[in-house]
């Protein structure tokens, strides 16, 4: 599902068009109008495929003003162009230069339209993010401003979503989710082991991440530890609540087998395939869907056997019971960019982020966890105009998962 | 203004697991005092002192209660080889545990996001354009474990940056507050950090009134976090006012 | 939030301390103008000066400074001028250990570079690093630039700038004979140094 | 444990001795990676990532005339059926991403890209056998997807010898009985053998034709792979409006 929302134009380019972008980083020039003083005339020239600039925009002052802005997509004769101009297009044309749009007299804020942008700008930033220009820099700021973001959502828009369950057979329940160019799998194993002495009565829930390199070149080696664990630890906080086992998500004590002596350690492996940003809502979203795949085996117990010592337990591994997923909290990540903050940030938009904040909603409204990353400090009054946005965001994003949920486990009843 | 600590930490022994057990009944009833008789929305007196190690660049001690450490600054120097260029300043922090801090020996490995967590909290304070391409290197040092560590740690760091010199947008307080079914209970000693329902911490720059760094686990309503914050917010002007004389103190001391 | 406190001249203040209002003074060393654009505060614990402006000065507004009793270590910025000590001589550049900058000696060495371009001013495709630095002399240089991840760039290409103290092959300090020539006072030999013009 | 079934002739998971499990190749799984592909091999599950040719990292790997191909091998925490937290460094991982930097070097044209370097990335999503073969088929649809020159396409199969027969494709149960394992990679059109590898004893003839048998399974995958490319590349060009 390629999760194209915008509408198809016969103009655009895919996204996975020239395959390989240049060595050197495919800059674009930025067609951020602020910068447009006074545009009479944009003409706007399509490079030929291989060129690694990817896009020509023209101003002209016009012949003769027109009164109504026209805006043209189709292909495009220049109808009126000054005398002086007329060499330099059919130039550009030999050269293999496509005109793609015509626009006379545009407004004073031109804002090019976003499918067509898109055709402009969707081949044009290119797979690898060397480096944002300064130019790119400040569309993306100036974008997140005019709640029009680079990729056509609003500010609290998310990326298409896809969730795949049973995506790992051997685990007892896994997960699958992409958020845009965000990939990650989450697989869920339960083993027997011994609960903790200080608290008998709950099993033992342990949350591992792990970045694996096909993500980026600098997870390579131990290069991902530090993200990993950072990524372990805001999910424990969020997931798994205060010390004494209040607020948790997954409720530990139905986890118990015989008080004391046995319980089943669910180990919760969370693997990064492809990160476009905003790993910690991707994660906590296939952690919950994860759970509600995953069937804990029923066990049964016979006491009598040596009273003392370990009582043995046989797994019986036909029956599963279903795990009740309707406390397990979504994490929301708001990310202030400029003077805004948005939701379901991409990596370019992050590399711009002045601080974060996650906050976990569960379905009461509650909030279960939260962690300000990021350095610049926030005003304690936008923090708590964060976290209301965040509930209203986070029962959409819980309506959207259980959807999925539901219509996860109704193709797997029919498989 | 430094008083010296009165409170003693409950030894964690064996023979007082069941105490606790016990005492965690006790803690849901509304109206208890806490073991070291403070009441709900009183700090632990916090004593603190600049130029504890004469070998770093700045450094300063704190006690608050039973929590002691010391953090040592040294800098800004040159970054390790590997690092690569950076047009700014970096930060570079690491929170250890000696092996006797714990009641337990050697349970100090099991804070390892503390180094990260220090890093996130220090570096929107610090005005890193003042020392271009080299690094500032925090190294914080637990020598007692009694419970609010990380507030502590923080606060202490924030001194011993103003104490090497380094340019700072303003100091840096941290308190942290535990709640317990209905009440809040600021500065939790680490028995009553064991049993608590959630808990909330909050860095912030109290001269500037922003909040650099928020960490809140188990299960809150926006009406309760809004309330705890009030109450660290205050908490940490109130800690701002000890660490300023402290550092004024040194200041005209030494000059 | 804390007040400034009296206007006194040495007064104490510590990092975000208000100082005033940027209408009325200018941010100097040690101070910042916040986010906000109005208030002026403090980003080192010292003592708050305020030095009015020069009668002739365009902006009449007095500066704000804060003088920090322990200032924080010096770290050399492109135009300090540093004293270094040559560690290694290359064909193409010498590698030298920064000791001090601009009379304030680092905690730590700083590794600088100085470029057989960035020698002297004149005929610079003509150097000779050999005949310019020996390991072990001590150099005044320029900041050129913050360089790249391992090194500061160098600069001795002022008459000013260049070799303040060497040792000869016999173990004196030799004397300075020429702005290229250096003698050593026990043996009489002369070996070749881009020399410093120290008065 | 009886691995072939003498009346009918199948093997434990239904197969016939010389039959491969089910293969699917998807191109382009990883957004931002210069080439990435997904191989499946029956439940071996295996990703490849592929960044390049870029600058190199440390100088005092490079290489004035040819590419440094670097290749890093990774098994998830949920790849096998206990679930064991692997370091990074173990020594099998190490000696399979040099086995597979070794299968690649040959068929990348490295004179071609000097003082470049090749990053390949292999995640291992499920092991269940052949894990090894799958990782060098899904490493070279990576290169493919990525545009990197190659002489021709790598692919690599496993066979076996249990209950004396030759079987291809050995899984997880096959490979954990103790018979001998033939790894072999090849150069599909030039017929050359890049990888061998066996451990446990065989005679001579038999090894021969396990090896046969092997090689055929690797010109299967070939031809597969061969289609999954024509059908990416008919894709790419009709998208592009060519």
């Amino acid at each position: 599902m390629d999760g194209q929302s915008l509408p198809r134009n016969p103009l655009a380019y895919p996204p996975a068009s020239p395959r390989r972008s240049l060595p050197f980083s495919s800059s674009r020039p930025p067609l951020h109008s602020s910068l447009l003083p006074y545009p009479d005339e944009v003409f706007i020239f399509l490079a030929p495929t291989a060129h690694p600039l990817r896009c020509l925009a023209l101003w002209f002052p016009a012949a003769q003003p027109s009164a109504a802005p026209t805006y043209s997509r189709q292909r495009v004769a220049p109808p009126l162009l000054p005398s002086g101009y007329c060499g330099l297009v059919s130039s550009l044309r030999r050269l293999g230069w496509r005109p793609a749009a015509y626009c006379s007299s545009p407004p004073s804020r031109l804002r090019i339209s976003l499918s067509h942008r898109r055709a402009l700008v969707g081949s044009a930033t290119g797979k690898r993010m060397v480096g944002l220009s300064e130019g790119e820099k400040r569309f993306i700021r100036g974008g997140i401003a005019q709640d029009l973001r680079t990729d056509g959502r609003q500010r609290l828009h998310y990326r298409p979503i896809s969730v795949e369950t049973g995506v790992i057979p051997q685990a007892n329940g896994s997960a699958r989710v992409r958020l845009g160019a965000t990939d990650v799998i989450v697989s869920i194993k339960a083993e027997l082991g011994k609960p903790h002495p200080l608290q008998p009565d709950k099993g033992k829930v342990a949350i591992f991440i792990d970045c694996s390199p096909t993500a980026a070149p600098m997870f390579e080696g131990r290069g991902g530890e530090e993200l990993s664990t950072e990524l372990s630890f805001a999910l424990q906080r969020c997931l798994l609540g205060g010390r004494s086992g209040a607020g948790a998500g997954i409720d530990l004590s139905s986890l118990l087998i015989v008080e004391g002596k046995v319980c089943w350690d669910l180990y919760i492996d969370g693997l990064v395939v492809s990160s476009d940003g905003n790993l910690l809502d991707a994660l906590a979203a296939a952690i919950k869907v994860a759970l509600s795949n995953a069937g804990i085996p029923k066990v049964t117990v016979n006491l009598g056997a040596s009273p003392n010592g370990q009582p043995d337990v046989d797994v019986s591994d036909e029956e599963f019971l279903q795990f009740d997923t309707s406390g397990v909290p979504v994490v929301v990540t708001l990310t202030k960019v400029g003077k805004h903050y948005i939701v379901d940030a991409t990596s370019e938009e992050e590399s711009q982020m002045s601080s974060a904040v996650s906050i976990s909603v569960n379905r009461h409204g509650h909030i279960c966890g939260l962690t300000k990353r990021g350095g610049a400090g926030l005003d304690p009054s936008v923090i708590l105009d964060m976290i209301s946005v965040a509930k209203h965001v986070g029962e959409q994003l819980m309506s959207l998962l259980d959807s999925e949920i539901a219509a996860a486990e109704a193709s797997a009843e029919d498989q | 203004m430094a008083t010296n600590p009165s409170t003693y930490a409950l030894s964690q022994s064996s023979d007082s697991k069941q105490r606790l057990q016990q005492r965690r009944g006790l803690f849901q009833e509304t109206e208890w005092t806490r073991s070291d008789g403070r009441n709900f929305h009183q700090c632990r007196p916090a004593f603190l002192r600049t130029g504890a190690a004469n070998a770093a660049s700045g450094s300063a001690y704190a006690e608050f209660g039973a929590t002691k450490v010391i953090v040592s600054v040294f800098g800004p120097r040159e970054s390790k080889k590997a690092m690569m260029y950076s047009g700014t300043g970096r930060l570079n922090c690491n929170v250890s545990y000696t092996t006797f801090s714990t009641p337990v020996r050697g349970q100090g490995s099991d804070h390892k996001e503390y180094s990260s967590l220090l890093h996130k909290a220090l570096e929107g304070a610090i005005i890193l354009e003042t020392f271009p391409k080299t690094t500032v290197d925090v190294f914080a040092l637990v020598l007692e474990s009694g419970g609010g560590d990380l507030p502590v740690i923080i606060t202490c760091a924030s001194l011993a940056l103003a104490d090497a010199g380094i340019m700072m947008y303003d100091l840096v307080a941290s308190v942290s507050v535990s709640c317990f079914g209905r009440n809040l209970v600021i500065d939790p000693t680490s028995e009553e950090e064991a049993c608590q329902d959630g808990t909330l911490m909050i860095t912030c720059m109290p001269a500037r009134n922003e909040v650099t760094q928020l960490t809140l686990t188990g299960e809150w309503t926006t009406a309760k976090i809004n309330e705890a914050m009030e109450l660290c917010l205050d908490a940490c002007s109130k800690l701002a006012e000890i660490m300023r004389s402290c550092l004024k103190e040194a200041a005209s001391g030494s000059s | 939030m804390a007040a400034g406190g009296g206007e006194g001249e040495d007064e104490l203040v510590t990092p975000g301390e208000l100082l005033g209002d940027s209408s009325g003074l200018i941010a100097g060393t040690g101070a910042y103008v916040a986010p906000n654009g109005r208030s002026i505060r403090a980003s080192l614990a010292g003592i708050r000066c305020i030095t009015p402006a020069q009668p002739d000065a365009a902006d009449q507004r007095s500066t704000v400074e804060v003088v920090g009793h322990k200032a924080q270590g010096a770290v050399p910025q492109p135009g300090s001028v540093v004293i270094a000590r040559v560690t290694k001589v290359m064909a193409r550049m010498a590698s030298a250990d920064i000791m001090c900058v601009e009379s304030k000696a680092v905690r730590e060495k700083f590794t600088g570079i100085i470029r057989q371009q960035d020698v002297r001013a004149t005929e610079i495709d003509k150097v000779d690093m050999y005949l310019s630095f020996h390991p072990g002399d001590i150099v005044r240089a320029l900041v050129l630039s913050l360089g790249d991840a391992r090194a500061y760039y160098l600069s001795t290409a002022k008459n000013e700038l260049g070799v303040v103290s060497a040792q000869s092959i016999a173990g004196a300090t030799m004397v300075p004979i020429s702005w290229t020539e250096m003698q050593c006072p026990l043996t009489g030999q002369v070996e070749k140094r881009k020399v410093a013009k120290v008065d | 444990m009886e691995y072939l079934d003498s009346l009918t002739g199948f093997r434990l998971d239904g197969r016939r001795p010389n039959d491969m499990r089910q293969i699917r190749g998807e191109i382009g799984v990883v957004a931002k990676a210069d080439g990435s592909a997904l191989f499946e091999m029956g439940n071996t599950k295996v990703i490849a990532a592929v960044y390049g040719p870029r600058e190199v990292q440390n100088k005092s790997q490079q290489v004035n005339n040819q590419a440094l191909v670097r290749c890093e091998y990774s098994m998830a925490n949920f790849s096998t059926g206990d679930r064991a937290r692997r370091p990074k460094g173990d020594r099998r991982s190490t000696e399979i991403s040099l086995v597979i930097r070794q299968t690649m070097e040959t068929c990348i044209l490295t004179h071609l890209m000097p003082r470049s370097q090749i990053d390949i990335f292999v995640q291992v999503l499920q092991a269940d056998g052949g894990t090894r073969s799958a990782c060098i088929n899904a490493a070279t649809l990576a290169l493919a997807d990525a545009g990197v020159p190659m002489c021709d396409i790598v692919t690599s199969c496993s066979a076996g010898y249990l209950s004396s027969t030759p079987l291809l494709d050995l899984n997880y149960i096959e490979d954990s009985a103790g018979g001998p394992d033939v790894t072999v990679g090849i150069l599909a059109k030039m017929d050359k053998v890049t990888l061998l590898q066996m451990d446990a004893k065989l005679p001579i003839d038999i090894f021969e034709n396990v090896m046969q048998l092997a090689i055929e399974g690797c010109k299967a995958i070939a031809q597969y792979i061969r289609g999954v490319l024509l059908e990416n590349t008919k894709q790419l060009e009709c998208c592009r409006g060519v």
